[in-house]
């Protein structure tokens, strides 16, 4: 239950953070900003490599974990790399 | 063993924080390349620890996973066009979604023996995962306009029907949760997956799909929840921590599209937006004045500056290499050329901004909304490519409008205004445009990228 | 050790919170601002209660404990006090 | 019993979320009052909440610590003037720090078998609460001019016996912590807080009494960090919090003040600033010319727009509410009447806002230096009370100026300069001011409110 408490004091802080850094992103890069925070989601990969590398239990878990793998990492490489393909186009006037 | 383990928690916390500085880093064009890498780079040390966590033993399916989804990935990441933006990360979203759900699933199959408030977050994780994942399969079907209609579909009923799964979910959770170990569990579990899957497709279809870059937006936000939600079945921070972030970044992005088309979150998210448009006829006085390109080019060659307002109909045509070369034409003609971005050109927020900067446009070029239109009095041309809702000056002036408040690019205050679209087709919100019939409108009706070809073609022959 | 990591965590939230926040905060606000949040350093007196009102251990702990309190309420009930009344003049021009 | 602790740490969050809004609502005039109430709800809601856990059993030492410290405070608060907030929020700084030693004494005086890195974080807080602690009422003594010189104290060694007194503290740290249990704990302990106390002291005395705010600031800061540390040794998260948006809220304050003062935070706590200046006479061209209060108000009598800018002298004299009436009178008059305030004029940041307030000078007349400037050419008098660095150009013309490179209110762009002080005595910086040489310029010497006063007088004179 303590263990609880403390989860819940950081998933407040982290919403209070959320709030103040992303309503300081300028509309010109809103869609970056999107897809590079859908590359963020696929944080749950970190559940997902733990599930499917899990040695006791089941095999059906980590398989479940395993695709779950899959999917998370779709989103993450995916994800990154277009944020970056886009934000490779923003450029500056040079001359 | 436990040095280990505190050990790679501070990589967490180090990730978490490259996460937070990546962020704050996308705020300015400048630096957001450099903010994706680092976030990009916590990610990568937060899949190296967890792969050193003594309990992760088993490799087979681990690498696997990662193979096939990093292949997946990158291939969706390098062969997506610009135009395709929203769709993409509408499925990236659906399988954020998916594999929280997963992750449920896997932690509840290892160990089915759990407290009531373990069996409630893994409860509300499948929930969330479910309905991110098939409301995303929706959206991205709508978008790409395959399999489903692209019109908000209404079925007699459907709140009732909505209202009703919504209930047997909550019902199925309690049972679920309050023993997780009994025999029915599974059964209950694998039933509420199914009626949450049903319920996410039947909460997108009856948006519209003009509607869908929001839709999407709050789905991207629901990923980060069910990440949050993940990070509370296997306690761990930095889950709870991005999935926050995450949520608070679609959250606020969905607010502000609801703002810039003067709509309430519910009015979108409750569908319908589109299906059946108010029959009044609005009244639009005037004439149209339909310009051919070499009369367009005599406007523009006697401007001394020129205001461009993409829409979404430039998107649609690809004419952004197009417009890209008539600035430079006009450019070299002595005249200032500006883009007023207006915040929902297009169908995604930011979407201009992408599209133009893929065309090696500048982005200093780009002038928000709130910048350009003080100075909208004393521009000579205002080149209109695609837009339509979002120069409708009857968002200012017509009170009966559905349009009625939005904030718009005044376009009309320019001195002289050049439409060019295909024909007199109404934009997304399906309305009336009266700018269209001003004495000082002139319209280029054409495929956009057509029209700025031929406009290309009158100031080259004009210099040869 | 793992409570160690979560107070680490909500320590690094918070610092960057704690910019994000006070940053936006104008110059007119200044001296309140840092009256008021020396009212808020007074939280210790959260931990001096506890070491205050402790039944175990020697006597002398509580009383340190009691001179802690003391300290910190002063922060607390002196920092709120004068941070309203300071607040408390700030008036738009009502004409 | 679980479930009261589960129930009084949910209270925590909540106060942890008011203040985290309490320093949201502060961003604004309008609000900010609702938000020191909400933040002193939270924290009584946390007092009550801790009142209520298991292990608080005797009331005795609690009660009477509650008392007295409530009425001292409440005291300090109601009796403190306006001028005086420098010293009160120095000294409350002290007690904070105070406080969070005292309770890292009392965690080990209870229990003193404590893992080692319990004891380096008792160890910390003391260090760092300590420090506070005498730091702070070094800096009290020398804003009140009492028992401690304001001028820099410097002695030969100085750097030498600080790295030494914390070598010593340091090895004193490692010894502690290695067996908190052992019989020579508390003696090094102890020894250690003495020395820290002396620490606090020697880091303070060679700063120049005008260079207190800033030092304010750090130890702002620092008493954050010390109930942060403090909240790691009985593991609140509340208290690290807390701590942590106290301690970036000074930090950030302490920045503001050196870069609008041009020194770096280094320069500034190194000491000795002011000590020993520059003897090199500086080259001011031009002659002084005084004027009397009559040729004044002829002057502000003409004018038709009046920029004021107070200073630190305006405070000495308390000339606040003198002010406020002779801007009565002007604007009766018919002139427009605005305040030009400089992030540093006065000796704390935002010191001029609270002074004004007090005489109940809108805020929305007091304009930041960043706003007025770009206006100052056409203000017709530029009125100058009582500030002297804040309005030196030399930190605009002339490189070997210590103040070179200081942002400044741009006082002698106005066609007339009316300079309002006792003497030709320099500011605190004490460097020779070139506006007081300009052509534009009329010395109106005297103090600020005998003059403010005189000035009055005339405006009212003329009326009857
Ligand atoms: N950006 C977002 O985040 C977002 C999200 C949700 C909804 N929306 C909504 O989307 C709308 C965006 O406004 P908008 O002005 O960009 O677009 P719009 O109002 O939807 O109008 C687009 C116009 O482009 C024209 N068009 C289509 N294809 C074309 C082509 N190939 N060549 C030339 N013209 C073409 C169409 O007219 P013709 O058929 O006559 O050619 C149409 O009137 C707003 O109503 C907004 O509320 C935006
Ligand atoms: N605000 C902060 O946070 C802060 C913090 C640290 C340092 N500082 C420093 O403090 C300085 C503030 O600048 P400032 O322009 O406000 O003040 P200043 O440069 O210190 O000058 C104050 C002037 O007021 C005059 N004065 C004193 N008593 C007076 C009285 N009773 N009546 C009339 N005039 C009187 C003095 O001249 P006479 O003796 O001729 O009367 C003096 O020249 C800056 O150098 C700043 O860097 C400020």
């Amino acid at each position: 239950m303590e263990v609880l408490i403390f989860l819940l004091f950081i998933l407040v802080l982290a919403i209070f953070l959320g709030f103040e850094i992303i309503s300081k992103v300028p509309s010109l890069l809103h869609t970056p900003l999107m897809s590079g925070s859908n590359a963020i989601s696929g944080v749950t990969i970190v559940g997902a490599l733990i599930a499917a590398g899990l040695g006791e239990g089941e095999d059906t878990a980590a398989l479940i974990g395993g695709v779950a793998v899959a999917f998370a990492a779709i989103n993450v490489v995916g994800g990154y790399l277009v944020t970056d393909r886009m934000l490779n186009m923003f450029k500056k006037k040079d001359k | 063993m436990e040095e280990i383990r505190t050990l790679l928690n501070l990589v967490y916390i180090l990730s978490a924080i490259t996460f937070i500085l990546g962020f704050k880093l996308m705020g300015r064009p400048t630096t957001a390349r450099q903010g994706n890498v680092l976030s990009a780079v916590g990610m990568a040390a937060a899949i190296i620890a967890t792969l050193l966590f003594p309990e992760v033993v088993r490799y087979t399916y681990l690498a696997a996973g990662l193979a096939v989804g990093a292949v997946i990935g990158a291939l969706f990441a390098y062969r997506t066009p610009m135009t395709g933006m929203p769709q993409m990360v509408g499925l990236l979203n659906g399988f954020g979604g998916a594999a929280s759900l997963l992750v449920a699933w896997a932690e509840f199959v290892a160990r089915p023996y759990q407290p009531v408030y373990q069996g409630v977050i893994i409860w509300l994780t499948v929930l969330i995962g479910t309905v991110t994942l098939s409301g995303s399969l929706v959206a991205w079907a709508k978008l790409e306009e395959r399999f489903i209609p692209t019109k908000p579909v209404l079925y007699p009923g459907q709140r009732v029907v909505s209202v009703v799964l919504l209930a047997a979910i909550l019902g199925g959770g309690i049972w679920f949760a309050i023993d997780t170990a009994a025999s029915s569990a599974t059964q209950v579990l694998l039933a509420v997956t199914v009626l949450a899957f049903v319920l996410g497709i039947l909460l997108v279809i009856p948006i519209g799909g003009a509607d869908m870059p929001v839709v999407i937006s709050l789905l991207n936000s629901y990923s980060g929840m069910a990440a949050c939600a993940s990070g509370f079945i296997i306690q761990n921070n930095l889950l709870i921590v991005a999935g926050a972030l995450v949520g608070a970044s679609g959250i606020i992005l969905t607010l502000i599209m609801c703002k810039a088309m003067n709509r309430s979150v519910a009015n979108v998210v409750l569908g319908g937006f589109g299906a059946d448009l108010p029959g009044k006829a609005q009244d639009v006085f005037g004439e149209i004045k339909p310009v051919k390109p070499d009369e367009a080019y005599l406007i523009l060659e006697a401007a001394n500056s020129v205001v461009i307002v993409p829409g979404y109909g430039l998107a649609v045509s690809q004419a952004q290499h197009a417009v890209r070369e008539l600035m430079e034409v006009m450019e070299k003609n002595g005249t200032e050329v500006r883009f007023a971005i207006h915040p929902v050109a297009g169908r995604m927020p930011g979407h201009m901004n992408v599209l133009l900067a893929e065309a090696n446009i500048p982005y200093d070029a780009l002038i928000e909304m709130d910048a350009i239109n003080p100075t909208m009095d004393i521009v000579d041309v205002c080149m209109i490519i695609g837009a339509n809702d979002v120069v409708n000056p009857a968002a200012l002036e017509d009170k009966s409008s559905p349009l009625w408040g939005m904030p718009i690019i005044e376009a009309h205050r320019a001195r002289t205004v050049i439409v060019m679209k295909r024909s007199m087709g109404k934009g997304f919100a399906g309305v009336e445009n009266p700018l269209f019939f001003r004495n000082n409108t002139r319209m280029l009706f054409g495929d956009a990228k057509a029209s700025l070809q031929a406009l290309i073609n009158e100031f080259k022959s004009a210099v040869s």
